[in-house]
């Protein structure tokens, strides 16, 4: 379980918020929205450990993050505004990189299997900077797949994805918190998630 | 008109040899290397295009434009 | 107002079959003058009264100088063509002589070196000659290695046709320094001479040879210039077909 | 302000709103202006440290050691010339508005010398000190570096431009233009030696002079030409 | 009005699409849909000038656009993936320097005004950098209000903008395509433009 | 294929997967590692056209300008090692991973080793040559780079890891880590002076083992704590 307690986050000159409390529950989805600039990004880099937050504390299943680092990075997976593929790497290569280093079961045969689920079948063996915009998301987003992680903190998952992919993501989305997984999630389209507890923090 | 009475004086190069066979060797290899890596191109380049084609040739037919 | 299309007059669908049918007779010529040339190089003429054996190397080195020089001329050449007309054929010719150019360039210095230990006692020196072939050596491993960052075969081609032309310009600018820059220090104690004076037979042994690297140039460049156009054309019908048809 | 309309921008404009930008850019990451410098002075410190103190044998290295230590901060600073503009997408907008790109490069080149050609001028006397080189021999080593220079930055631009989003472009682009540049270390590091020796420097800096008016001459076009290439 | 003709594009092995024609008008907006990877930000880079086809011309006002070149650009504002904003500069520094290159009227107050458009007053004097995602983007837009050119090309305008941002730069496209412009758009979102012929090809 | 479950993946495992990575990335983008090379080869064969072409005065130079190009060599390559993955991301994942930070940094400066110091260490005793050095000094050349380019890419990793999405990184990463390198230079350079003047190289070499058992210990920890502090 993942909790906030008065949260604070100060950018430059400005302080985007001050004050947050909130906590994500087994099979709940959180998401966080606001305009332009409101501190979205900045929230979640916090969340996942990349950034120090001003004032507060971030506890999972009660304990700092700070102080956990690595177990709390066994059980959480980020996605952000880089997709974090290497353009050298082929699709395939990609994926089994980061499954591995994640700790996932990188078996060829769930790799493939991933990405055709992801619509990239026969994109397995392309060069990823071939890929389009659309594509290169796609092939970063196969990894939840395959990561066996509880909380999951996406920004801006549906980014550059066409109608299609996005239901996938979102089906994706529900049946993770079926099964009992937590979500973060920034973004500016509608959300449809057919399963699990929506919450949503606005920032302004 | 000759100028060597015996294999093992060409092959000797009046003391010289690791530097003209050496030259000569270097030359030759070269040549020869780069013509087989052009052959082995050639070849690998055609059984790719060979296999490709079948699929762009389908792809392509999908590929119809609709406005 | 019809614009002359230079593709019709080169293009590579036209060249294809012709190119396969010049690659056997290069090859023959290469091989019909290289068998004189070594037979004159190593049984008609006569040791050297000095350098006694060792400057057989010549028969060599000096081509392969001379064929250095030249490719990179006739590569830039074709690049600058292949710019400004915007024809395929061209560039490909220029991407096909560069390899080979690199290749002669390094057997320029490597027999050069291996002929300088026995002459000079040393196997460099930081002379004018030598020195203006390691930079061309390096120009050319610039021409080469930026096609091969590049993947885009065209943009490949038409990036590296810039470089060689503004290599071209600085290759003259770059010799004469060289030599001025030589000569002005207290010159290197051993320069590249010529050979005294040049039998007849050393003479015919030298240019059978040069001819015989020319031939071997031209059906190299045509092989790789054949792999090239299958490369980048592998999308048109005639390709489909010509590979079709060669299977 | 500036206050141009569309008609009237010209071409001299062009070239002063690209020098503006560029110059605004580099005081905002001052540290990238010092640190060109402080490569250059750090280089020439070491070969001390690796060869051994004797001045005699320094004095005789010195012109060299500090034309080929200009060479590679100017080859290194090469890397920031279009590269930033590449990858953030203001390239891609700069080749696409109507002012013609020759103009528009050289605008950069000029920003980009200012930046770091410039002050490796400035330096160089000083450095020449720690070589013990005498005064006539310092004065030759500034003016030459002073021609010198500017032809550096005209042909690194084209390697510049060659090498735009080529993976590992950064050591790509010196070994594309690091050949192009020996003519103007010959005669750059030449001209002070021949100074020093007393023979005069007149010949080896007009030479370099003319290098530059050539340079100033072609290498806008071949830039411009890689750079539109770059971008397909 | 731009015209095009049995284009033809090519990328690496693949024919993403060929014999394709259709023209603008003034008055009338473009809509390329099609799923990821279909080939879209190709299109669009031809269509502005930045790659070659492989086949077939793009022609404006009749002439080839290889051959106007410079008078092309003049008429031409291209919007693609990359917002192609100096993160050292401040928003107003951006705009202005854009703006001066791209032949339009660079006066102090048109900047301001048109940043204050795109909901960015207060921040035109913080460097790009600290902005938001979609406060980069808003102020890469700006330069839409300030250059007089008829022709838009925007790849993916929408992305990272909130939906206040959104209905901004429709309202925008509309009072172009009603002074005569001609937009060429693609995105993954809908298009609400209220005035002006909406037209579509779908790519795939 | 590596059938690791999510359990057993161990340290080694870690530290396999990226040099596995990294190198594969390296074969795809083979041009990289081999303009690391030709920048050796053609920085050092600059200096004689600075410096006039006397091999007496070459044979002096030679160690020191061979070590300053495989310094100024491995520095310039330093930028490629962590800004890449920096750029597009996939760093900002490597520090989520659940695997010991130092490890993966080992990892990637060993593949960075491979590729762009290993070459240095095979091409000098050629370059040697040309500066007519005798055999024994070849020999101890080979050797010195061997021992001292580790220990190069192990401090330049602490630079790499500072700079990283500083503007105008590539410069100022020059200006931390040089000075740095400056023990391993005189040692490796003296090492060879010392050879050739028949003195025996043995100390010089133990000191420059020693520094790269203490680069290995303290680097990467230096290196990972840097990457943390550049991500925040
Ligand atoms: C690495 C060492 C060497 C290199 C790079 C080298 C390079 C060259 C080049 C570029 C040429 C053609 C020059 C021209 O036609 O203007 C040439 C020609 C020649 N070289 Fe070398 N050379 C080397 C060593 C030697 C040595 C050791 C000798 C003999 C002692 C030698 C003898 C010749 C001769 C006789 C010619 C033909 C002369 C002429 O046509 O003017 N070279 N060499
Ligand atoms: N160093 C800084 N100085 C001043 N302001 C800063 C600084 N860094 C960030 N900011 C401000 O903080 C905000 C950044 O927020 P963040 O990137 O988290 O936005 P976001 O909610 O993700 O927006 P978007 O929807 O556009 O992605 C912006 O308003 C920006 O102007
Ligand atoms: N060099 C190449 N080799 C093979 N395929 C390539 C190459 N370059 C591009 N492609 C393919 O071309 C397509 C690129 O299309 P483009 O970037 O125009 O897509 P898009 O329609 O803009 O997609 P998105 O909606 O994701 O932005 C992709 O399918 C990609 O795989
Ligand atoms: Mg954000
Ligand atoms: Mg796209």
């Amino acid at each position: 379980m993942l909790e906030v307690s008065n949260l604070e986050c100060v950018r430059g000159d400005r302080r985007l918020f001050a004050g947050m409390n909130f906590s994500v529950q087994p099979g709940e989805l959180l998401h966080v929205h606001g305009p332009n600039g409101s501190g979205k990004t900045s929230l979640l880099r916090m969340l996942c450990g990349l950034a120090a937050p001003a004032e507060g504390e971030i506890r999972w299943n009660g304990e700092s993050i700070r102080s956990l680092r690595e177990d709390y990075c066994k059980e959480m997976t980020y996605f952000g505004h880089l997709a974090g593929i290497k353009e050298e790497l082929t699709a395939l290569e990609n994926l089994r990189v980061a499954v591995q280093l994640a700790g996932g079961d990188s078996a060829e045969d769930g790799l493939l299997d991933a990405l055709d689920r992801m619509g990239l079948a026969g994109r397995e063996d392309l060069p990823a900077k071939v890929l389009s915009q659309g594509q290169k998301r796609r092939v970063a987003l196969a990894r939840l797949l395959l990561c066996p992680t509880r909380l999951w903190i996406l920004d801006e998952p549906f980014t550059a994805l066409d109608v299609t992919a996005v239901k996938m993501v979102q089906q994706l989305l529900s049946e993770h918190l079926h099964n009992g997984g937590m979500v973060v999630l920034t973004t500016h389209q509608e959300v449809d998630i057919p399963a699990g507890t929506v919450r949503r923090i606005h920032l302004n | 008109m000759s100028n060597w009475s015996s294999l093992s004086e060409f092959l000797a190069m009046g003391g010289y040899a690791p530097f003209v066979w050496g030259s000569y060797g270097v030359t030759a290899l070269c040549m020869v290397v780069e013509v087989v890596l052009l052959l082995r191109r050639k070849r690998t380049l055609l059984q790719r295009l060979s296999r490709t084609n079948r699929v762009t040739a389908e792809v392509s037919k999908s590929n119809e434009v609709q406005t | 107002m019809p614009k002359i299309n230079w593709f019709k007059y080169s293009s590579p669908q036209a060249f294809y079959p012709l190119i396969g049918k010049m690659i056997p007779w290069f090859t023959v010529l290469a091989v019909a003058f290289t068998l004189p040339g070594l037979y004159f190089g190593f049984f008609v003429a006569p040791p050297d009264y000095q350098q006694g054996e060792s400057y057989r190397i010549m028969f060599i080195h000096v081509p392969a100088a001379w064929m250095s020089m030249f490719i990179y001329v006739v590569m830039a050449g074709y690049a600058g063509m292949g710019l400004v007309l915007n024809s395929r054929l061209s560039s490909m010719m220029a991407s096909a002589l560069a390899p080979t150019g690199a290749m002669f360039t390094f057997l320029a210095l490597w027999t050069g070196a291996l002929w300088g230990k026995p002459m000079w006692g040393t196997w460099w020196v930081w002379d004018a000659r030598l020195t203006s072939e390691l930079i061309l050596l390096f120009l050319y491993i610039g021409f080469l290695s930026l096609q091969a960052a590049i993947d885009e075969p065209r943009r490949a081609a038409r990036a590296s046709a810039v470089l060689a032309l503004v290599g071209v310009v600085n290759i003259p600018i770059i010799y004469f320094s060289v030599k001025w820059w030589n000569t002005l220090h207290q010159g290197a104690s051993i320069t590249v001479t010529k050979a005294p004076t040049m039998a007849a037979s050393m003479f015919t042994a030298m240019i059978l040879l040069t001819f015989a690297f020319w031939m071997y140039t031209i059906a190299v460049a045509l092989m790789r210039v054949r792999c090239e156009i299958l490369e980048r054309e592998r999308n048109s019908e005639w390709v489909a077909q010509a590979v079709g048809r060669s299977r | 302000m500036n206050r141009a309309g569309s008609v009237d921008f010209s071409l001299w404009g062009a070239f002063r709103c690209i020098v503006a930008r560029d110059l605004t850019l580099a005081m905002r990451r001052r540290a990238d202006v010092l640190t060109t410098l402080f490569f250059f002075v750090i280089v020439v410190s070491l070969f001390p440290l690796g060869i051994g103190p004797e001045m005699a044998t320094l004095r005789i290295m010195a012109p060299g050691v500090v034309w080929v230590a200009a060479l590679l901060a100017s080859m290194l600073s090469l890397e920031r010339m279009f590269s930033a503009d590449y990858r953030d997408g203001t390239l891609e907008q700069m080749l696409l508005t109507p002012q013609p790109l020759p103009v528009l490069v050289l605008g950069k080149v000029f920003a980009h010398w200012l930046v770091s050609g410039l002050p490796l001028v400035l330096i160089a006397p000083l450095l020449g000190v720690q070589y013990d080189l005498p005064p006539e021999g310092l004065l030759i080593l500034a003016v030459s570096l002073l021609v010198g220079t500017p032809v550096l930055s005209l042909i690194g631009a084209i390697g510049a431009g060659l090498t735009l989003g080529v993976r590992g472009g950064g050591v790509l682009v010196s070994l594309l233009v690091l050949p192009l540049y020996i003519p103007v270390l010959i005669f750059g590091a030449g001209g002070v030696d021949a100074a020093m020796s007393g023979l005069g420097a007149q010949a080896h800096l007009s030479l370099l002079g003319a290098f530059l008016l050539g340079a100033l001459i072609l290498a806008p076009w071949a830039a411009g030409a890689a750079l539109r290439i770059s971008m397909e």
